[in-house]
């Protein structure tokens, strides 16, 4: 039973071919071959197989993303418009400085969420998404970055107190480091459990066999 | 026998008092199965009037409108397995629920149903009450330690803190409804419950209404205290279930469980009790000054009789309405019965020599059975007090007000 | 046994408090009354005065998450009516914007406006069932009754458009599966007109209740700045003073046709959380009736292809959920099958919330605070 | 009313009190002490009733039984039993503490067996009926001022409790 075939999802489509591209959106799994340098000109469309004409990401003008830009400079890698939602991609070295401003001097005092997306086939196989809200502007973005496997993602419990239970689900399922998170343990699954499920290797009916054999008494959760 | 019993309907004291031991074991016999059977009634009624203050029908399968539930529920504890935990103190686990049966049902020796309905009547009667009624948390903080576990253990916390507080104001008021028997002719109060209630007979008022609001403002301390004292909604803290699980019994099953209950209610039984003697008039029926005279007692003494034909007709206007089918004729049957005996207590209750000697335990079982009810009211009302609320409640609001009314029903005492 | 460990003990040094030598770590949960199905909380106490809390979740996690991207769009539909179970409606409703946002199409307003009736009735199911709820922790044991009373005519009115009370899985993308029944407008109207009473029949139970007031007065204190810094959406951030509501701040399905009012409170304590919710049935109440009156003819259905196969992209969708804000997170891949839904639930972030709010207070005060941020384990562990 | 079976239940109870006071001092842990003592308290109460002293044995059970010692054994449930229980129920003074006992059982020998003559014939048994009133009378009479200096004191040590307590919190 263990082979239910399903477990390695398809691969992400777009995105594999071109791992660790490094001035590509490869954060932006989202539009995969619309790896335009940001401010570039309407990307290609999408090299979607399957629908006509998709909506594509067009570049985000405002004047928080050009003063981001004059600021960072290059590490500001995309900041797009996709869908009526912006959102910036930038690197993993700016983070903590970028987040802080973005509360401090933006007003985005609200973080909706973090999450992360896993792409085993890409050399940096972690997005970190932050997806915050300003109430001062009724705005939302969303703040992405590459991270590799094993390397730590910068924590934001000092900026937005609420990251705390959402970083540690993102440890608890993906495997990601808050460098700086207080109490950075497994939220939803068991501590003593072995493995990370929402990656793409993990699979839908795999389980930590020892785990449930010690703790439950029984032969397999399935 | 005839003459013995005759001689006894005729005695003016208590069977304590006249030493007479056969009798004073008939009412210690009478008084506890009167007692189980209140707490198993109580039981009902307290789930149905609940049941219909929250737009639902309560315990409607066993038997005709669930009236054999208390029976199948007391049979279904019994033969409940009897958890004792493995870390418990067994033998103050053990010992408990027994000191908390025993405290509830010796109250009730001082207890006056009537003028000569009581086991006894005691020099220090409210005192003796009031002191035995004490020892009841003991039981409870016995549970709670003896359990080893958290949960009860904070209950018994809860609870004896409690009790202890409320204890004050509930003795203050006590004492200025003690101080009202000292205004009699000759002079002297009396801690006696039978003196009490004769001491309201010869004032010619209800303690409640003397000295216009004071009894009242007494009565009411008092009946707030002995809310409090029995851990019943809203006072409810030592279990409240959203709370502590189930509080001081939380480890308790079966059979100890079910002490527990008929204690808490036999104690609500017996504070009812204490209330009713003190401040309702006792075992007295309905302005008896007012509409006194021969004919008057003749009406009033035919009312518990008719109040169980009343029961009687009930019972058989339901058998009427109960479905033909088949399956249903047992119930019908059984409740046809039942109305018979309530019909033939309803008889016995007529005849002349018993109904002038009982109607006294009718009325009192009326004043206590009101009590009762407004129990059942505040569960359905109230939300749950919290501990410091609680607290404030008993020392901050109930003690001044027992000390201003004492002081002033002393006052008022001397003046008037 | 791998017990979960609390970080109660391992933090100790960091507060002076935790030095009391009094202190008693006692375990409420997961098989608790009061702890609104498996949340299980430690508390650290001194006497009864809560020190901390910790809470210990995922008794009922089920990896929705995961099974997501191994169904197709269509097929994860109905799993997103498990996660918060007595709002499914809401659920529902963010999921399939959220992919018709992604496939970049637009429920008909017929479909629009049904779906705003029905979020709303479930809105209002929910809260019934939180009121109920939360009043019994406090110990009044009478309104639950009531409000599992009216919640019912909600339900028989679910029961009768889609055939099921509890998880709906009453739209689909693109719109709604099913034409209003006969008599639907008639028995909406009905509805409203039953329930409003009853509303005021709750109030008057517990509103000018002393001990009710006494009891949530200025209990499980939040400031609007500590709420938005904790996350914390909905009901508990609008009653600490933030009149903010996704219905209003970014408006989806029909609501910018509605004439609605923001109900805040000011306090930000219990009390002005039961406030504030009961407000908002009333809102909701008129909401339903407008909408009601106003539902336009027309196809219910949006064209959507048979198989979903969203362009590849991103979309964070977020909906007023009964509880705050609702937001999926979903990554297509250009296949039929989502390469990643997020669900940001309400219920976990607000849970958050809980140690700050109760720590000082007494014991009987977790209870209400637990109750009136009207969590649901099912979304909390998802 | 007239007591009766008395010797029975004098021996009763003063058996009980005797046996609870035996467990108070054998008993290791200090919860079954503590209950020991209510069962001796109680024991006494009800030899203060047979004395005809039923005030008396009303607030015996109020104060003592109930009141102290329901605050006593909460105190002694809150400590920690496992550690007293390892420790030596006595300590190393018997010898004294056996002196002591017997010296003092002697004396009440003496005066059983000699002493008889000491005490005046029984006094007039008061009905039971106006006891209390009786302690009343006194109480409020001949011994108001020591009555009235007993509850000054009682307010000195509330207050003084108060105080301690206050400073902690």
């Amino acid at each position: 039973m263990p082979e239910d075939t399903k477990s390695p999802s398809p691969p992400p489509p777009g995105n594999e071919p071109k791992p660790g591209a490094e001035k590509q959106s490869g954060a932006a799994q989202s539009t995969s071959s619309a790896d335009k340098p940001a401010p570039a000109a309407v990307p290609p469309k999408p090299a979607a197989p399957a629908k006509p004409t998709g909506p594509v990401p067009v570049p985000w003008d405002s004047p928080m993303v050009a003063k981001l830009r004059q600021q960072y400079g290059s590490g500001i890698r995309e900041a797009n418009t996709y869908l009526r939602q912006n959102y910036l991609v930038v690197d993993s070295s700016l983070l903590p400085e970028l987040l802080q401003l973005l509360r401090d001097e933006e007003q985005f005092d609200y973080c909706v969420d973090i999450t992360a997306l896993h792409y085993p086939q890409r050399e940096k196989q972690f997005d970190v998404i932050w997806i915050l809200y300003s109430f001062a502007r009724n705005e939302r973005i969303r703040v992405k970055t590459q991270i590799a496997d094993g390397a730590p993602a910068p924590s934001a419990v000092s900026i937005w107190p609420t990251a705390d239970w959402l970083e540690r689900e993102v440890y608890d399922m993906f495997g990601i480091i808050f460098e700086g998170h207080p109490n950075l343990k497994r939220i939803l699954l068991p501590d003593g459990w072995k493995g990370y499920p929402l990656r793409k290797d993990y699979g839908i009916i795999q389980q930590d066999q020892e785990w449930v054999q010690i703790n439950l008494g029984i032969e397999s959760g399935q | 026998m005839l003459n013995y019993i005759q001689s006894y309907l005729n005695s003016n004291v208590t069977p304590g008092q006249a030493g007479n031991f056969f009798w004073a074991f008939v009412y210690i016999v009478l008084i506890f199965t009167g007692l189980s059977i209140a707490v198993i009634a109580m039981n009902w009624l307290e789930r149905k009037i609940l049941a219909h203050m929250q737009v639902r029908l309560g315990p409607m399968r066993v038997g005709p409108h669930g009236l054999l539930q208390p029976i199948a529920d007391a049979i279904k504890l019994l033969i409940k397995e009897d958890i004792m935990p493995a870390e418990a103190d067994k033998v103050v686990f053990w010992m408990a629920p027994l000191m908390v049966v025993i405290v509830a049902f010796t109250t009730f020796i001082v207890v006056p149903f009537g003028p000569t309905h009581a086991v006894t009547d005691m020099n220090i009667g409210i005192l003796f009450m009031l002191g035995v009624s004490s020892l009841g948390v003991l039981g409870i903080v016995m549970a709670g330690w003896a359990s080893n576990s958290h949960y009860p253990l904070i209950g018994a916390l809860r609870s004896s803190a409690q009790m202890v507080s409320y204890e004050i104001a509930m003795g203050l008021a006590v004492v200025s409804a003690v101080l009202m028997t000292s205004l009699t002719t000759n002079g002297t109060g009396t801690l006696s419950m039978i003196g009490i209630v004769q001491a309201q007979q010869q004032q010619q008022i209800w303690f409640i209404f003397k000295f216009f609001p004071l009894g009242l403002i007494a009565f009411f301390i008092f009946a707030v205290a002995m809310v409090a004292e029995t851990n019943r909604a809203p006072f409810d803290l030592p279990e409240a279930e959203s709370e502590l699980t189930a509080g001081f019994h939380t480890e308790y099953s079966g059979f100890r469980w079910s002490l527990f209950f008929l204690a808490e209610y036999s104690s609500m039984i017996a504070v009812s009790s204490i209330a009713v003697t003190l401040w309702l008039g006792g075992w007295m029926r309905p302005f008896p000054n007012w509409l006194s005279g021969d004919s008057w007692d003749m009406a009033f003494s035919l009312v518990p009789g008719l109040t169980f034909f009343f029961l009687a007709g009930m019972a058989f206007f339901s058998t009427m309405r109960m479905p033909k089918h088949p399956y249903f004729r047992l119930q019908t049957l059984g409740l046809g019965g039942f109305g018979g005996l309530l019909g033939l207590i309803g008889i016995v209750l007529l005849l002349p020599g018993i109904r002038e000697r009982v109607q006294d335990i009718y009325w009192f079982a009326i004043k206590v059975a009101v009590s009762m009810y407004l129990y059942i009211w505040y569960r359905g009302t109230f939300p749950r007090y919290r501990f410091d609320q609680l607290m404030k409640v008993g020392w901050k609001v109930l003690l001044p007000m027992g000390v201003g009314v004492l002081v002033l029903t002393a006052i008022a005492g001397v003046l008037l | 046994m791998t017990e979960r460990t609390s970080n109660l003990e391992l933090d100790a040094p960091r507060d002076k408090t935790f030095l009391d030598a009094n202190e008693l770590i006692i375990n409420m949960g997961p098989q608790h009354p009061a702890t609104h199905g498996v949340l299980r909380v430690i508390l650290k106490l001194d006497g009864e005065k809560v020190l901390g809390t910790e809470c210990v979740i995922g008794y009922l996690h089920r990896g929705v998450e995961k099974i997501a991207e191994h169904r197709t769009y269509t097929m994860f539909n109905p799993y997103v009516d498990r996660m918060d179970y007595v709002a499914a409606v809401s659920n529902g409703l963010g999921y399939c914007e959220a992919v018709e946002k992604l496939l970049n199409v637009e429920a008909p307003p017929r479909a629009n406006y049904i779906r705003v009736i029905l979020t709303e009735l479930n809105r209002i199911a929910s809260h019934q069932l939180w009121l109920g709820t939360h009043a019994l922790d406090i110990g009044a044991i009478t309104p639950l009754f009531y409000t599992f009373r009216d919640r019912e005519e909600i339900l028989k009115i679910f029961e009768k458009y889609c055939g099921a009370r509890l998880t709906t899985h009453a739209f689909r993308i693109g719109g709604c599966q099913y034409e209003t029944y006969e008599g639907f407008e008639a028995d909406v109207k009905k509805f409203v007109a039953f329930v409003t009473p009853k509303i005021d029949e709750y109030e008057e139970l517990l509103t000018t209740n002393r001990i009710w007031v006494e009891r949530t007065r200025n209990v499980g204190l939040i400031t609007g700045k500590q709420a938005i810094a904790l996350g914390v959406t909905g009901p508990v951030l609008r009653a600490s003073g933030v009149k903010w509501d996704l219905r209003k701040a970014q408006p989806y399905a029909a609501y910018p046709d509605f004439d609605f009012e923001i109900p805040i409170g000011q306090n930000g304590d219990t009390f002005d959380r039961y406030i504030v919710r009961m407000q908002e049935m009333r809102q909701s109440l008129r909401i339903i009736s407008q909408a009601v009156e106003r539902i336009p003819e027309g196809p219910i259905m949006a064209k959507v292809p048979k198989v979903l196969k969203p362009p590849v992209g991103e979309i964070y969708h977020s909906i007023e959920a009964p509880k705050g804000e609702l937001g999926y997170f979903i990554v297509s891949d250009g296949s039929t099958q989502p390469y990643r839904v997020r669900v940001r639930p309400p219920s976990f972030v607000n849970l958050q919330a809980l140690d700050m709010m109760v720590r000082g207070s007494l014991v009987a005060d977790v209870i209400a605070v637990i109750g009136t941020l009207d969590i649901v384990l099912g979304e909390v562990d998802r | 009313m007239e007591p009766v079976a008395t010797t029975f239940f004098f021996y009763l109870l003063a058996g009980l009190a005797i046996l609870g006071g035996v467990l108070v001092i054998t008993r290791k842990n200090p919860v079954h002490s503590a209950l020991a003592l209510i069962l001796t308290l109680l024991a006494i109460a009800g030899l203060y009733l047979m004395l005809y002293a039923p005030f008396v044995a009303g607030v015996q059970i109020i104060l003592y039984a109930g009141g102290i010692m329901v605050l006593f054994l909460f105190v002694i449930m809150l400590v920690n039993i496992e550690r007293s229980q390892k420790e030596h129920q006595f300590n190393g003074q018997w010898m004294v503490g056996l002196l002591a006992a017997v010296a003092l059982g002697g004396l009440f020998m003496g005066v059983f067996v000699k002493g008889r003559a000491l005490f005046p014939e029984p006094a007039a048994k008061f009905a039971e009926t106006d006891n209390t009133q009786k302690i009343a009378d006194l109480l409020y009479s001949n011994y108001m001022l020591a009555f009235e200096i007993a509850s000054l004191l009682l307010l000195v040590a509330i207050v003084g409790a108060v105080v301690m307590a206050k400073k902690r919190i």
